[in-house]
């Protein structure tokens, strides 16, 4: 733990004060601009700016070096205010090869710093980016951006050669001598990530002292090179207090399970199948076996979703997850899940879809699915993170809803928000809500036992193996009310849909109402689900400090909605639904309160630019009133 | 402590059960019923798994825990709910449809695996519950709905599959002889690993008669071969033939002709399934059929036992986990 | 081939004219009650009437014989009017045990004839159906009523040993004995099922004689026994000339496949896995080889699912069917096909949901899953069926839909249409519509083929293997206009997804307007889909009879809607949506048009029946005016 | 009717090939391109399925028909499309995890139905597209990303399940030993029947060297044994060693030790596949693993071929179908 006084290394350039920078770091898959990426934001946090970031990988393991599917970013956004966003517009670029360069100009504010890497342009690169010319010497780069030129191969393997390593070593290391740039371009403490280099190649000497030396070599080159006049300085944002760190989306969705099981004395049971982008929920699950954390990586989504309802069904908490095309396989189990009324926990990370689509980007097109892709009528409760950060109390109110209603919960998560990171206020541990539960235990006065018999929550009990005297069985064919048993009398099953639709219809009575940022009636109202909510809050914000009477409801439960959501709608004289599919939100938001919701709908694989929804949203109200 | 003595009416559920008169599956049921008392495990302890078909409705029938799942996937929810619940002693319940059809892949899996489970496949050679349609184990040529000019896919061998899958426990037996059946469902639930018995079971109203062969008393020395371990595979109404063992394939000699020493042995402990893959290979008419127990190999570790010793192995090691410590642990910053 | 004029046999007894009947025929299952059933409908259309079927099977294969489990039911409507629905009360019932009686009386008429089968009313018989008394003696019965005991078991055998037969053989053909008694009394010719046993027992001269003995009996009986003082004659329908068979809805819809494929001039490929209530299809499909039809019963539905997509891609008519479960299983494939745009039908033959539900009773609940059971943004065209007959124009029309779009058109089927049967105008050949389809030849101009480039219709070329030059792949990544690589361009992506939708919105181009039912506004209008069209349109027209202003739309097109709908919904007071579901096209219907529908929803795995919707359109409008 | 003389480059589609540098699956690739002409079969006439790996890739980057299906499923679309197209020539790619974890079923479906294709199986025993998650042939104890402390599965073997699903045409061969593999693969080609060629393919991102024990060619020699119809089994250096059948176990023995009559010899077509079985258990380090054609049984119908007699069988004995004889077969009635 350190605190949030860093000492910035000191420059004797002058230093600008600014209140925040976007920065966007973009290399071929093999230059390590994810690792260099994840240290700027770490650091960044640790001076005690708000951070957001998001990663984009090519979709290939490692495509073809050089080429434009081979880029990988990394994007992170670090102020002294609160944000929500890893930023539209760039501040900074930095490019290592041509088609780093190629693919990501475009995203650079006229203006905008634009560094790099000249040893990465020669001949063979233009090829393999499929590049004419040189584009560091296209008049239109020279005259938008500031553009800096640096050798960094050469001049890494002259800092590393220094310590007699070898310029093939040095080669590898080339990010750090980048990194240590751009810290001093940021004016970041190079501690952390000397702390991290001494960690993680503490057992490969050599290749630490050389990452140390190019790391050295880069400060110094901004501090030396008159091609920069100034550097920069982010001061510290006004957070709550608190110890923080920084979390990606799918670890806080993973220490969210583990804190949920924690909380419900229940050991974890996680079955799962790999897709990206959920893989990595198991990889951080499977880490913490001293939790009771079982991870079971079946042979099929099918296995994983049937493995986790058997788990259930004895007594443990069970979570599965995975994306689009796994949850496809999974419905037909869901829908058993549903059947049986056992608790569990169903994530999909989604991604682009439809079919395998673009796995490695991001949507929010299986919100329908999630409430209707299975066969009958099969209500189930769905919610959404709506960042990363959020992902960890989104995860605890799953379980506890499943819990509470005896009903799989189906947790939308997205790829954006998965991937992407933020710091994350450490919660004292007994602040987080305990979740209750009762198992019914031995039923010796000789009563029939009632397996389906209801709460006030329409929930069953939870009767478990081994308990004895409760014997029961259940499956998926209709039951009959309180006893379970096979049943096909008529009124039976109308009584049994009803119930099951009741019972989640119900928890509408329990969860918050919808809360507003903004003034509780206007002219617009920006509704948003899942990980849009940054760009969208930022998009109103801006809006609102223009004049516009706009607010702001980012949903978090969809299905049930908030009990005040109709009123809230009707209060505005329009509803602009933006959403990263073709408009499932506002179909069901239309169907349900008749309202004529507008919607603004992109399907590219990316989250929304802020700049963008200003627009939307601008075309949608009056001009503003002088405030 | 001692345990109630129960009785197999005592594993009676309370509900009717419903197969079509002369159904083969009563007499698995009424096994079954027998069996169980005699392990001296609490009914509350004890779980049936099954999938969807005629068979699969057997867990209704036990007054046990039990689920009726779906077409197929028993074995993974009985993978949940073994490796989360090890002290459960659980049974799961299939068809050739369910469990060779639509579910192989999670037949082959949960063997390889070595959950510590039972699986016990009702083979009727068709689909019952869908009305006659042909199943994996359908023979050539045999006409069914949906096969009126006889089927053209070359049958699988459940046993055979599982054998592939390095299973630890094989065996099968006959809805009609209710003494073998009895045992073998004991030995299964003796040992420690998947445990798989197939039972060529009757479906009088689809596939009536379609392993009397073996099935029926009278044919059933000739064409049936009763193995047990360690002792030579004979039969025959005398006893007068056997098995015989000729570089790598299986003959039938007339016991007269040969001298015993140079029979066949079966050993069903035999790491190496080779031998016990020949077996599980030999079909009516050309050979007698094997039933018993044809592989019982014990020394392999079981799923379940081992997902629940790398977390102990975990908790010892790194201690219980704590949430405080893992929210902590790495790089943090304190705002104040 | 036989003409309408039928001659009745010569009773002695009063006949008396009536406009139709509505009887049903319950028993054990293994009382041959669906046998008698088919008889009396194939033998009451042979005689002119219009007629409606409604079988209703147990669950399972055969419950314990004499339960309530284990009953088997037929219900046949025939009159002499058109007529849409099999009936909703009973004028006649004929039970053969006790747990028939208990289990169907409350659908017979006050003052209904009740026929039963005294042999099957003893204390055994009593103790399996778990009644207490015999309930042919209580008082409620014989109050009802037109009770008539009849010793069928005992006057079969007498009939049968007269031949020489044995009681054994006698007992096994009682069924016969109670449908010359049902035949009888409705006047009907036995020629029909005489030619049926003759065809089906020729075989076995004994049992075909033991029949033959026994329908004489039954009819012999009803002409002599007192109990019986007149008989009815229901008249022949004024039907449409031309050639009429009997059609049940499963045979309809793979005659209609058969068709489809000559009609188009490719042969079929029906990938499938059996399933309650679709596996008939598959048995009636594999019977027609000779047709160049392939049927494969699959390991699973998955496999069924992406072989259909295999052997469309080979440019073959390619289709698949299953029910709620199997089709969840498709999903993900089923994406796939979307996103290889390959024309084939997925058909759907719903049944009581969720889970594994009542698989042998019928339900409207899959709809939402049609359109929304896939992850992503996976649109399909969606059409069903309304009656028994009309799957056969359906499933020709399916087939149209997906070779003009290149899309999987999902064909929606129920329970109740699947096997419920009506009679069927056989169409000549020559008026069927032809389905073009033209698969793009030879590429010998050196121009790269573009596997996505588009028609009028947003369709692309189904280039087929062996043609030369056209070598391209497919598959489930997001593609690139018009070329089909594998592209990850975020503004591509959008342009796809906005193609696909707007390639299924476009049919509605194409489509015919929906057609009203009564005038084209007023107070309310019914709309529905599917097997419930019978009854809604019976509803309807009785209250329009009754001088209501209520008209009926029943919509075959789900997906997309008719051009017009929103017009029409919008010219009513009131919108009435009944369905058996719990509002699934009511929710589509308000969130396109923001028409605050109103939902009338019966889940319990039964039909609707006329009176009920008369209730319930009855409460929606004003009374009615003189007119 | 001469055909055009395509070279490999012919089988190049123009599509950028996407693996890591140093994958094996270019080698496989490479070899499939440079097979292709051999067999005079023209372009279009060819189709490759896959499913979803970075093996499965592979249709995007030959010049044929192609299609890039979901994960598991490609024999199930092969089935779908030979049925139909029996003219074709149908190539499965599949992975490790492709074929045998989510597609384990249809895998040995397609298998026991015997329909007249090719699957070529990169075995490279790790999850590659998704960035290394075990699999089920990565060995026991491996430590990935999703078994930090060790896999606990006992792995499956494809060649065992495939022989057990009585698969008529089994072999193996590695990404490294490129003669062999081109020669398998055309051997492959030539089998009418489903082909089943399992290639151990490295990835060297995620389970570098896994295999180096066959592939690497200084440790093949004692790790490897290339089998050869009608040829004893000899391997080592000096080809010093050779694999005797004992009873019913393999053994390794020095040939200087034994008469060469008493080495097994191998016989890939021998109907009865309990020794080619025995031959698919070998597994390094006890034994040396068997690469080449473990199995090429040739008198088995294959399911395309079934499929189309009953159509025109079908045809021949009741005459092209008639819709309007269809359509008033049986009972029909007239309204005037
Ligand atoms: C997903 C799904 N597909 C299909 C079915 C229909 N179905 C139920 S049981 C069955 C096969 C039954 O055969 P088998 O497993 O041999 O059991 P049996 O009835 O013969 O005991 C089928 C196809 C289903 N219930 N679910
Ligand atoms: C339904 C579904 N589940 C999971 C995935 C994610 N996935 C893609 S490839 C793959 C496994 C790849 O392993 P393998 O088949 O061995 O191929 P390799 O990449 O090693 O060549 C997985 C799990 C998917 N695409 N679809
Ligand atoms: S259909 Fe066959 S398997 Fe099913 S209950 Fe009846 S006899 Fe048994
Ligand atoms: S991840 Fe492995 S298998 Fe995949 S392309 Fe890279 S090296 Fe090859
Ligand atoms: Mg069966
Ligand atoms: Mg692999």
């Amino acid at each position: 733990m350190t605190t949030r006084k860093i000492q910035f290394m000191t420059t004797t350039k002058h230093v600008k004060s600014v209140s925040g920078i976007t920065v966007r770091l973009a290399g071929d898959s093999g230059d390590g601009m994810q690792l260099l990426g994840t240290q700027l934001t770490n650091t960044s946090a640790l001076a005690g700016n708000d951070v957001a970031t998001f990663p984009d990988f090519p979709a290939e393991i490692r495509a073809p070096r050089g080429t434009r599917a081979g880029v990988s970013g990394f994007q992170v956004q670090f102020a002294k205010e609160e944000i929500f966003t890893p930023g539209d517009t760039l501040d900074a670029l930095v490019v290592m090869n041509p088609a780093a360069l190629v693919t990501n100009v475009q995203d650079l504010r006229k203006g905008g710093i634009l560094i790099a890497n000249e040893d990465g342009f020669t001949e063979k690169d233009f090829k393999l980016a499929k590049v004419e010319a040189n584009p560091l010497e296209a008049t239109v780069i020279n005259d938008s951006y500031r553009l800096i030129k640096v050798p960094m191969t050469q001049l890494t393997r002259a800092a590393v050669s220094e310590h007699g390593l070898s310029p093939k070593i040095a080669d590898r290391c080339k990010n750090f001598f980048a990194m240590g740039l751009v810290y001093w371009l940021f004016g970041r403490s190079l501690d952390p990530t000397l702390r991290f280099i001494e960690n993680k190649f503490g057992k490969k000497p050599d290749v630490a002292a050389a990452n140390v030396a190019a790391l050295r070599a880069g400060w110094a080159f901004g501090e030396t090179t008159e091609a920069f006049g100034e550097s920069y300085q982010v001061e510290a944002a006004e957070l709550t207090p608190g110890t923080y760190r920084n979390m990606m989306g799918n670890q806080a969705l993973a220490w969210g399970l583990v804190a949920a099981s924690k909380l419900s004395g229940k050991e974890l049971f996680y079955g799962t199948y790999p897709i990206t982008p959920a893989s990595d929920i198991l990889h951080e699950l499977t880490k913490h076996k001293n939790f009771g954390v079982r991870t079971f990586q079946a042979e099929d989504e099918i296995s994983a979703m049937c493995a986790t309802i058997g788990a259930a069904f004895g007594g443990t908490m069970a979570v599965t997850a995975s994306s689009g095309p796994g949850i496809a396989l999974k419905a037909e189990a869901m829908g058993l899940g549903m059947m049986l009324e056992l608790p569990m926990v169903v994530v999909n990370v989604q991604r682009g879809g439809p079919s395998t689509g673009l796995p490695t980007k991001t949507e929010q097109s299986d919100l329908l699915q999630a409430l209707f892709g299975r066969n009958g009528e099969s209500p189930i409760p769905v919610i959404a993170p709506q960042s990363p950060a959020d992902c960890f109390n989104t995860a605890i109110e799953a379980w506890r809803i499943a819990t509470e209603c005896m009903v799989p919960v189906m947790l939308l998560s997205d790829g954006y928000i998965a991937n992407g990171s933020e710091p994350w206020k450490i919660p004292t541990i007994d602040t987080l809500p305990k979740i209750e539960i009762k198992h019914p235990v031995d039923n010796n006065d000789g009563e029939p036992f009632l397996p389906y018999l209801r709460n006030e929550n329409l929930g069953r009990p939870w009767a478990i193996p081994g308990t004895e005297g409760l014997m029961h069985r259940v499956g998926g064919l209709e039951k009959e009310h309180e006893t379970g048993n096979v049943s096909y009398d008529p009124a039976n099953h109308q009584l049994m849909t009803e119930t099951r639709a009741a019972k989640v219809a119900k928890i509408a009575e329990r969860i918050p109402e919808q809360e507003v940022f903004g003034e509780p009636s206007g002219d617009l109202l920006v509704v948003s689900w899942g990980g849009t909510y940054g760009a969208c809050l930022t998009a109103v914000r801006r809006c609102q400090q223009a004049g516009h009477r706009v607010s702001h409801a980012h949903l978090r439960y969809l299905n049930p909605f908030p009990r005040n959501l109709g009123e809230l709608l009707k209060s505005f004289d329009r509803v602009l639904v933006p959403e990263l599919n073709m408009g499932q939100l506002r179909m069901l938001l239309r169907s349900e309160f008749l309202v004529d919701c507008i919607g603004y709908n992109k399907v590219q694989g990316k989250p929304f630019a802020v700049s963008e929804l200003i627009q939307q949203i601008e075309t949608h109200v009056p001009s503003p009133v002088a405030v | 402590m001692s345990l109630p003595v129960l009785k197999a009416a005592d594993f009676a559920s309370d509900q009717d059960v419903r197969w079509c008169p002369g159904c083969g599956d009563y007499s698995i049921l009424a096994q079954m019923k027998k069996v169980l008392p005699e392990l001296g495990v609490p009914r509350e302890k004890i779980v049936f798994v099954s999938g969807i078909g005629c068979s699969s409705r057997f867990p209704y029938y036990m007054n046990t825990y039990g689920m009726h799942s779906i077409h197929g996937r028993a074995p993974t929810f009985a993978t949940g709910l073994k490796s989360t619940r090890p002290d459960l002693m659980v049974w799961v319940i299939t068809g050739d449809g369910d469990a060779l059809s639509i579910g192989g892949n999670h037949f082959i899996h949960v063997l390889r695996r070595n959950l510590d489970i039972n699986i016990v496949l009702f083979n009727n050679r068709i689909y019952g519950l869908t009305k006659g349609q042909y199943s994996p184990t359908s023979t050539e040529g045999q006409v069914t709905k949906s096969t009126p000019m006889g089927s053209i896919d070359h049958p699988l061998s459940p046993l055979s599959v599982a054998l592939a899958a390095e299973a630890t426990f094989v065996a099968r037996s006959l809805d009609a002889h209710v003494k073998h059946l009895g045992a073998v469902l004991k030995r299964a639930s003796e040992h420690k690993g998947t445990s798989l018995v197939e039972v060529y079971q009757n479906c009088n109203v689809f596939n009536d008669g379609a392993m009397a062969y073996a099935q029926e008393k009278k044919q059933r020395a000739d064409n049936v071969v009763e193995l047990e371990h360690g002792k030579p595979l004979v039969f025959g109404k005398n006893n007068e033939k056997a098995i015989r063992l000729v570089g790598t394939h299986l003959e039938i000699v007339e016991r007269s002709e040969v001298p015993d020493d140079d029979l066949l042995i079966h050993d069903e402990k035999d790491p190496n399934p080779s031998i016990q893959m020949m077996l599980a290979r030999m079909r009516y008419p050309e050979m007698p059929e094997p039933i018993g127990v044809l592989r019982d190999v014990d020394n392999v570790a079981t799923y379940d036992e081992q997902i629940n010793a790398q977390v102990e192995l975990a908790k010892e090691t790194r201690g219980e986990g704590d949430l405080d410590k893992l929210f902590h642990a790495g790089d943090t910053w304190v705002v104040d």
